[in-house]
């Protein structure tokens, strides 16, 4: 089988030299770091606006009046500013600072959720749905009376058509809660048809973007959504994220959290809300994580979205025929080009801790397990998988040590 | 920074213009910062399609009491359509300091209710910078 | 009138040496950074944890097989033993990491609180409390039918023990929610004889401890108390935060926010929660921001927590009497020594944040506002204080530039 | 790192002894680890406070099938009253590898089933550091 040919547009060598952590030999071998799809290493320009925050502008944001009060609250609205742009939304209003997708999600369930969606209504969730973008679901539902649907997967691990018109039958959808990028499979599922068949019901869509926003370039107004969850650690960011979420939908639902900062009048009986995007983020932010979550942003912005997105796509049909042409590997999911930077596969019979075992000792890390996503390995009747996904920092030579130490996992268990 | 309370600032501050109230204002409104708590209130008297006098009356910092101070100075005698005219350089130019975001909204709610007044007074609607949601500032018309 | 001594356990110069900010000019001036009560700088020893993390043993936590993945969990896993150890708990499960105070008082508030109060039960908390420890309850008892009494002050800012037998009648009090110490005031609460109180009536003691943990030591299983929240940023941390709760109770609370990590089993029909204290954990932790937490609080203990809190006792003494001789300044709260490292005052009838800008302008960072607290700022008849609030890093000659540029504030203003 | 699948491991991984199930079982009990689906069930047949026989079955990593017929060996043949000694250091000591936290748990799976059919047995209870909650695992006497 001939394999894909590899070509980027990215200067990885440069790239590369941007993260400390991969200039580190683990087990005295070149670092080959395979698991960005469950966090990504950072890049020197997001650990150096870290360190300049708190040597330079730290402070509390929003009330101070002296020097370091303003400077900080500049940077970090700053970075409200950076992700508006990052996603395409029209309004700065609409950016919400999390620590990440699962709290965001949460945030839709709770002020959303807990306020549109009652007894006799109806959820539409999918199969393939990390638990962050499913649990919160189940409990909605559980909590107010509605009933929770799944669209269900094909074979190749796509959205299933069929499933899809059996539900359109369901009245009373309030919310559908899909992927942008299946964490699992790498499916790629198609927002903006999901939208209008959201929209048809008189639902909102809530796209979980963990897996999308740090690989492709995001635009929420193309996508026509109504929410959007992203993780800043999976994107070169520390422990910060955001919800996107319509100016309409977030003026119209109560709060989440509630505290200092997302006030605006408080008394002993009764208090007002702060204008949007404050009065969802009560208490302290997360502020030099926000700012950095910017830096993030900008990093990736540098390089080009579009270009990371080419590179990840040439490399992973690359990293696909590779594994296709070992005996004895199994992989899960649509074929390229239909699919995002992750690889699950399984190794003969051998156990995914055993694979990612055997592939730690020659410095590769890859994930083994069920991902967050025990409903999708049930539908292929599978205990779990061993993921391998990449970023803009990985190569060819990545995906050739991974072959190399595939075939040591392969001589150790006899397979 | 050694300057940031200018001479003119504090003799607006300490010896305010046209403070108080009018006994048959044409238009008045109110703005609350309820971040910091400054409130301002603002009254005009109109004859012919000219502000003959202005009053102005609130607690507040200094920056928000002295630019009140100021724009009355500026706003009274002026024929109103050229009031449309006025908005936040002009505050900024009389202050003629830098202000950071926090205090800048301390400079500006004097001219947002002058804005709100001009608005009851003429029917036209609040121009979109002075409407603002994000700015935490309440208006209303008296 | 006799200014009080100052001596301090502390080595200053030692202290400051760790805060890079500290050597920053503002302004050309020095700068005499009075606002850790809105949040404390940080100290190398953090900035560096982070920076390790990120460049030597970062990867998402509790799944990775290989060699990052071990390394960050026995990291972040190890941050919570010294969390465990810095409140004495007596049990890691109790601990559960979160981004601030307010999140965790939500934490309470929903999982707890919507599952054990109802319509008719009460709520009591204080006039003093933060808005991160008020709206919550506000909030809970509007959407759950409960009513909120308040425990109310007396004029020199305690607790006034008249209300506290007035409310001593209500019935079914299921929840009392009170500050370790006023942010606003320096109020220091009795907490061990609010817990025995709350307990009397069958409720639960909530302590928001955010201004109190980063000061002195604390000890939940002296205080009595059932749960307890704290702010990693005013203790020297990063953007990540604990909150404490019996185990007991925990156990039989219903989780917060749900997705991944905090599960055992999801299936499309059902889920089965983790053990403590993941359950409470979804989604990927602040990972390097706990550990730098970790760090913060090893920091802490280092210099000893019983050092730090007799400097600020020594110090607040001192300020107190300071302030107390220049004529024109009005200070809150109560008396030294029975009072925290927080100075609340007023210059003549100058605004505070007149005041504010005219220290920022010596270098002096100083709060002015109602500092979150609006129904206390109510309660003494006020608009806004300026607050001057003093960590480890603060000696005699911040207080002292504190007082020069009182002056100026007078001169300026004419006061 | 190179040797983690030492000889030994791989054999008893490859060649598992005492697998499959017992006709009569004195005591019986099985565990799951959820986090990665690892299943591990024990039989155990008494005879005068002997375990003369024990069979395990299930399903999982390389370390806990190891684990297990490596730990069925050493169990087989010895006094009941011995076996309370039985601990962690056994099995790690059986392995002969360093292990992490996530796959000591996988290392554990087999020891701890045995110890909650060895409590049903005896009716003692079930030691503190088998019965911790926060490990995750949970066990089930059959
Ligand atoms: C598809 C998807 N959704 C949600 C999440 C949850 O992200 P986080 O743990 O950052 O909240 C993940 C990350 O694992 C994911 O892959
Ligand atoms: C007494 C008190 N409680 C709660 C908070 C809220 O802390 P955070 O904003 O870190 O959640 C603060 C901080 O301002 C406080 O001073």
């Amino acid at each position: 089988m001939a394999v894909a040919e590899f070509t980027t547009p990215l200067d990885l060598e440069k790239i590369r030299a941007d993260f400390p952590i991969l200039a580190r030999p683990v087990h005295g071998k070149r670092l080959v770091f395979l698991d960005s799809a469950a966090s990504s290493q950072k890049p020197r320009q997001v650990i150096e606006t870290l360190v300049d925050v708190y040597e330079t502008s730290y402070a509390n944001v929003h009330r101070g009046v002296y020097y370091l009060g303003a400077r900080a609250t500049e940077r970090y609205e700053g970075a409200r500013d950076i992700m508006t742009g990052f996603v395409n939304a029209n309004d700065r209003r609409e950016v919400i600072f999390v620590r990440e997708a699962t709290e965001a999600l949460n945030l839709v369930a709770y002020a959303y959720g807990r306020t549109f969606v009652g007894p006799g209504d109806a959820i539409v969730a999918t199969e393939m749905e990390h638990h962050s973008n499913l649990v919160p679901w189940q409990f909605l539902a559980q909590q107010t009376g509605a009933t929770l649907h799944y669209l269900r997967l094909t074979d190749d691990g796509s959205l299933d058509p069929d499933s899809q018109q059996r539900l359109a039958a369901i009245e009373n959808v309030k919310l559908v809660a899909v992927a942008h990028v299946s964490n699992s499979l790498g499916t790629i599922n198609d927002i903006p048809a999901l939208a209008t068949w959201a929209h048809e019901r008189g639902a909102v869509l809530v796209v979980d973007g963990a897996q999308a926003a740090p690989h492709r370039p995001v635009d929420v107004q193309a996508l026509g959504c109504d929410f959007y969850a992203l993780s800043g650690h999976k994107m070169c960011g520390p422990g910060a994220g955001i919800l996107w979420g319509r100016a309409e939908l977030l003026e119209k639902m109560p709060p989440f959290l509630t505290g200092g900062e997302m006030i605006r009048t408080v008394s002993l009986e009764k208090t007002t809300w702060n204008d949007l995007p404050w009065k969802f983020e009560a208490g302290t932010p997360a502020i030099a994580e926000s700012i950095a979550l910017g830096a993030a942003a900008q990093y990736l912005q540098g390089i080009g979205m579009e270009a990371i997105e080419a590179h990840e796509h040439a490399l992973t049909a690359y990293a696909y025929d590779v594994l296709d042409g070992i005996s004895g590997v199994t992989q899960y999911g649509p074929k390229p080009p239909n699919r995002a930077g992750i690889l699950s596969f399984n190794v003969g019979k051998v156990h995914p801790h055993d694979v990612a075992q055997v592939l730690d000792s020659e410095g590769i890390a890859v994930r083994a397990g069920h991902h967050c996503t025990q409903p999708l390995m049930r539908r292929f009747d599978l205990q779990a998988t061993t993921r391998a996904s990449v970023y803009l920092y990985n190569g060819r030579d990545d995906i050739d040590a991974l072959a190399l130490g595939i075939e040591k996992v392969k001589r150790t268990f006899s397979v | 920074m050694d300057d940031f309370y200018r001479e003119n600032i504090l003799d607006h501050y300490n010896n305010p213009r046209n403070h108080g109230h009018l006994d048959h204002p044409s238009a008045a409104a109110e703005g609350v910062n309820p971040l910091c708590g400054d409130e301002l209130a603002v009254e005009l008297e109109v004859h012919d399609g000219v502000v003959t006098d202005i009053r102005y009356s609130g607690r507040g910092c200094a920056i928000s009491q002295a630019a009140a101070s100021m724009l009355s100075d500026v706003v009274k005698g002026k024929p109103v359509d050229q009031l449309a005219q006025i908005g936040k350089e002009d505050v900024l130019e009389e202050l003629g300091i830098p202000l950071s975001p926090i205090r800048l909204k301390c400079a500006m709610l004097s001219v947002g209710v002058l804005k709100v007044a001009l608005s009851e007074l003429t029917g036209e609607p609040l121009p979109p910078e002075w409407n603002d949601p994000s700015d935490g500032i309440e208006w209303k018309s008296a």
